[in-house]
């Protein structure tokens, strides 16, 4: 099971996005709910998964596999 | 089997010569002046209707040219209270009860107006699927009978009509209910390309309403004294119960099915002269001018105002189109 | 408060508008000394006469279009259809007739008119006596179409589907008719058309269904909730035209997934408008695929088969796994 | 208004006594005899069928007790290479075109191989939807006549069925295209529970060939003997292009419309009772005895070995389906 | 190879049909002497008599039900109806008959016919002549569906479908019959069906359609091309059932997005069905919601007002600009 820390995208834990930008989450290994979303409306884009992914994991993020 | 020609011989009045075979009957001499009169203007109508199209004013319009007796007769005994249910053809016999024949241009137009009855006159708007308005008819008596109010329906529809399942349900749920309806149908003996004789094998319409217990008959559509006088004595006895009765009327379809379509493709040039020969209008003309009652003087006095109300209805539909 | 199946709610929904107004009459085949071959209207033949309820020829097309007739003229005809799979021979009355009405004469005629049909699977009926044929009719505009799951709401949404000043087909989920009981009050009370219902809240899918398929969806959502800890929130649309868009997509927004469930065959069904319509108005918003849980895209089997060929529970429960587990 | 019943006067060969009125026609005694067990035969089954839904064996079936002599008359003048276009009611009718009568049992058990008639047999699936089949029944004709092949095609339905628009066209696209078709209708009086009288209007259906120009027929649907020589007759003038036509057996649904259905609600107990005594076996036991042809040995050992078949094919019914 | 229009290469299949083999008629209303009230037929009568070219009394029913006849006893018949507006006349012979043939029968007898019917909007006919309706048979199983847009396609798609084993609906778009031409083999070949067809490769958006649509969807991408710099890849259906899914997936999954556009009302249309496909095989490829380019929840209106109401090529422009742009 995945353990999760809180949530800090635009709305209350769940990221807007569009499935294409998901499925790179998915490939990134990225929660896309822990990341802050730059585009319309705080919409997580592809860049914003990018940066998330260059930076190194937070202590209290596991991602599951 | 049945000889439908003997069964439902044909009921005539006014021959193609202008003999009037017994008498008038419920109609008077002032009645046929009158009758002539707006027969004549529906004709100059659909004649200009027709050039209309050509001259690209308006799109497919159907032309009743031929059939005027048969609609004008269909209505002819109706009240204000009773209704008529028609087809998409019947631009005469409605606006005797009351729809402007601008409706058969905003048909020709796809103008939405076309459906926009006057309130207060009780005719449905012109139906496109054939043989759909039939079960309407018998919805709209049987609504009349249930509430005991004393009006007779009439509903008209073509030949081709008689194939579709629609007219059978139709003939079958007003006999079986007994509704004060009267099925009228306009045989013009085409259904576009299609003669008669290939859209169903019994010799005559009538002889169907054998198939329904109910009492049919068949009448001379282009003469109006005879089938004025049918429907005079059929709607009085609807309006007593007696209903539902179907009327053939024989008539033809002078012009083409429509703008968009070539009778030289499929009818013989002979057919057609023959019943040029028995033009409705011919035959209440030369009657009347046999009594006496119509001049060449009256005659053009009626052509001149035919060619005004014409003009004028024109006018009106091109102002609400603004074209 | 009574305790009443569908087909009681039904009966007392007709039994009270007949009572109410007099332009109200009921039309069809065996609707009247016998009641209905699924005994809906038993009992109103006798109470209100051969007047009010009609037995009629065997013709569809001739029932519809009659009534059409008699709606325009001021009736409130309610016709039913004996079963849904024979609704394809009142199609042009429907459709063309029926549904166009107002437009046609530009609000001078309507056609206040109900047509009942008892419909989907689960009965052994023989052939054609099963189909769900909605989507027929949610394409067809001028026409409501409005399917009760439960008595109460069988009630109330058949007395405003004949206020209703336009024609509304009126679909009973047959396997429904009998199969249980809730409180009906003994009133004619009114549940508005075009609003769906809310009939469980949850957060981490919505299942929609409406008619039969409410029963495997209120049955998969107690196995999640029990089995799985997920918990699912379920919508019963009640009327599938107009479509309650709102509800829908707040929930899905909500959940940000969604499984469609019908017994119509997939291809083309209702199904597929509404996940058309949810990847639409909440796309940003979806985890996963709004998933079908359908009949298959063969004819109506045999009903020796029926129970393998109609969606089941396990399958609503399978594919809200699949989503919530995208 | 046209009387039905004196255009169309029922033809009878074979009384409720038993008293043969005329001869026996194209039929001979030994004809007769086998013919009388077969319908015992179809008589048990039919019972058997009944009480297989009342334990909870099949479901909901459709039985054709009281329609026998119908069912085997309509067939009775087939060849091999005519065809049948049946109704859902009409398990004798198949059973003798070739089709096993265990269909009747796949039928009401929802069983897919009720579909599968058996090859070489021209028989059309059992209809289910009212008067569809009436439409097929004129494309096979059709499509037997613009092969020039020889053959009759035989369409059967109830008098509900008439109430149909596609019953409508179908007698109409027969009769324009002349096709070698026998339109026969089983008038057993009810369509679930709609009486005739509120099904339609007119007095007798034969009447509706009218409606077709084509000729008609009323027949004592209970006598076998009437119905047999009247098919033959007809087979032979539609295999020599003189079709279609109409027949219409007039005969009584002795039992429920299906087993889910109860006839108390709305008919008269005393009206079953007459039908009971106009049984179309009855009234051929009663002819044979009196020929001397029938001995209550006989009977017994008919009625043995009906039971024998009939418990054969519920054997095997049981095993196809396992249960 | 000559030029010709879709009327005419539909005109030269139904002469190659009558020729090829005996088993193949012609009926309908009209369709004999006249040669079809769009002159489809034409010259048939003349070439190969009243036997093989019928005209028929009107009747749609008929026309559909005296097929299945004809067709379950070995013949191949090529029904017309008049406008596709009349099919809800034959619902009941084309779902619950011809489609079931083979099904009802387990393959014992089958239904190899062919129902053509003109249909869409944008030639000013009457009232129910022009409805686009085309899912109510996409949601029937047993038929298949078949729509060319094309000359070529128009031709060798009706050749298949005439020797297709089964029936098949095939449904011609009025609106192009005389407006264009395209180069038509003399031979009577054949296009299969089943096979949608790319008929532009582009990277950035998926633009579908089928029959009269892609009048639009083609110049929309002209317009995409060269005012837009936007590279929109193409795809005519051509069948609607059995539907190329491989061929609509794949080119999804290349672009990430796409538009539909069907001239049909919007709710449960065709358009619907593609894009619950869509989003259920290609759903993490979407970079926008599928959208929809339809006619309005409306009847089709009275024909001074269809343009106003028939989706155009600025709508396909701009949905496509706002998928791109999502
Ligand atoms: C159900 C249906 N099928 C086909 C048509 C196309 N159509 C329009 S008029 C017509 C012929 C009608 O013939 P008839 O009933 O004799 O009327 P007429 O045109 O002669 O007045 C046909 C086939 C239609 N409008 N509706
Ligand atoms: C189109 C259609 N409508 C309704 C039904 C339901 N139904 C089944 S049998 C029946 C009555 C049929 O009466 P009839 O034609 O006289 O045949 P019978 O049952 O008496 O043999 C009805 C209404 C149906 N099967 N098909
Ligand atoms: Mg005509
Ligand atoms: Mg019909
Ligand atoms: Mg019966």
């Amino acid at each position: 099971a995945a353990l999760v820390n809180q949530p800090v995208s635009a709305r209350g834990g769940r990221a807007l996005a569009t499935p294409a930008v998901r499925r790179l989450a998915r490939e990134l290994g990225v929660d896309i709910n822990m990341v802050t979303g730059t585009g319309p409306d705080g919409r997580v884009i592809a860049d914003d998964l990018r940066a998330a992914a260059s930076q190194p994991p937070s202590d209290t993020t596991i991602v599951g596999d | 089997m049945t000889d439908g020609m003997e069964m439902f011989p044909l009921i005539q009045r006014l021959d193609e010569e202008g003999n009037l075979i017994g008498d008038l009957g419920v109609l008077s001499l002032a009645d046929l002046k009158e009758t002539y009169a707006t027969m004549r203007f529906l004709r100059t109508f659909d004649e200009r209707a027709w050039n209309l199209q050509r001259q690209g004013v308006i799109g497919t319009y159907a032309p009743f040219k031929g059939q005027e007796a048969a609609q004008m007769g269909a209505v002819a005994a109706l009240e204000d209270t009773d209704w008529l249910v028609p087809t998409y053809r019947d631009w005469a016999a409605s606006y005797l009860r009351g729809v402007p024949l601008e409706h058969g241009l905003f048909f020709s137009k796809g103008h939405p107006s076309l459906g926009d009855i006057p309130v207060g006159k009780r005719v449905l708007p012109a139906q496109v699927v054939i043989a759909a308005q039939t079960l309407h008819g018998v919805g709209v008596a049987w609504a009349t009978k249930l509430r005991h109010e004393k009006v007779a329906t009439v509903v008209t529809f073509g030949d081709g009509a008689t194939s579709q399942g629609d007219f059978h349900e139709a003939m079958n749920f007003a006999s079986v209910l007994a509704v004060p309806l009267i099925f009228f149908c306009e045989n013009n003996q085409w259904a576009i390309s299609v003669p008669l004789a290939r859209q169903m094998h019994a010799e005559t319409i009538a002889q169907r309403s054998i198939a329904y217990g109910i009492e049919g008959f068949r009448v001379d559509g282009n003469d109006y004294v005879a089938v004025a006088n049918l429907m005079h004595e059929l709607s009085e006895r609807v309006r007593n119960g007696e209903g539902p009765f179907l009327v053939e009327a024989l008539t033809y379809r002078l012009g083409a099915h429509t703008t968009a379509d070539d009778p030289g493709k499929y009818r013989a040039i002979e057919e057609e002269d023959l019943w040029i020969r028995r033009d409705p209008l011919v035959r209440l003309e030369r009657w009347l001018r046999a009594q006496g009652q119509l001049s060449d003087e009256d005659l053009a006095a009626i052509d001149a105002d035919s060619e005004r109300k014409v003009e004028e209805i024109i006018a009106g539909f091109r102002e609400a189109l603004d074209i | 408060m009574a305790k009443l199946t569908i087909a009681q709610a039904l009966n007392q929904a007709l039994e009270a508008a007949l009572m109410e107004d007099s332009a109200v009459v009921i039309l069809g085949e065996d609707v009247g000394k016998d009641g209905g071959v699924f005994r809906i209207t038993d009992g109103l033949f006798e109470k209100f006469g051969g007047d009010r309820v009609i037995d009629t020829p065997l013709a569809e097309s001739g029932i519809v279009g009659t009534s059409v007739g008699l709606a325009m003229a001021g009736m409130k005809p309610v016709a039913e259809i004996q079963f849904f799979g024979f609704i394809y021979e009142t199609m042009d009355q429907i459709a063309s007739q029926a549904a166009r009405v107002r437009f046609r004469s530009l609000g001078r005629y309507s056609a206040p008119m109900v047509i009942r049909a008892p419909f989907g699977g689960g009965v052994k009926a023989p052939e054609i006596h099963s189909d769900s044929l909605e989507a027929l009719f949610t394409h067809t505009p001028g026409i409501k179409v409005v399917v009760p799951s439960n008595p109460y709401d069988a009630k109330g949404l058949l007395l405003s589907a004949i206020d209703d000043p336009d024609p509304v087909l009126f679909l009973e989920p047959m396997r429904l008719y009998r199969a249980f009981r809730d409180e009906v009050p003994e009133e004619a009370y009114r549940v508005p058309l075009g609003k769906a219902s809310v009939v469980r809240e949850g957060t981490d899918v919505t299942l929609i269904g409406w008619g039969p398929s409410m029963a495997l969806v209120l049955a998969a959502a107690d196995e999640l909730v029990a089995q799985y800890d997920i918990a699912p929130e379920v919508v019963d649309l009640r009327t599938l035209t107009p479509l309650d868009e709102e509800t829908i997509v707040t929930s899905v927004q909500k959940t940000q997934r969604a499984v469609v469930v019908h017994e119509a065959v997939r291809t083309s069904g209702f199904g597929g408008e509404i996940a058309a319509l949810i990847q639409e108005k909440a796309f940003l918003y979806l985890e996963a695929p709004v998933l079908r849980v359908t009949g298959y895209d063969t004819p109506y089997p045999m009903t020796m088969f029926e129970d393998l060929w109609l969606p089941d529970t396990s399958q609503v429960v399978t594919a809200a796994l699949s989503s919530v587990r995208f």
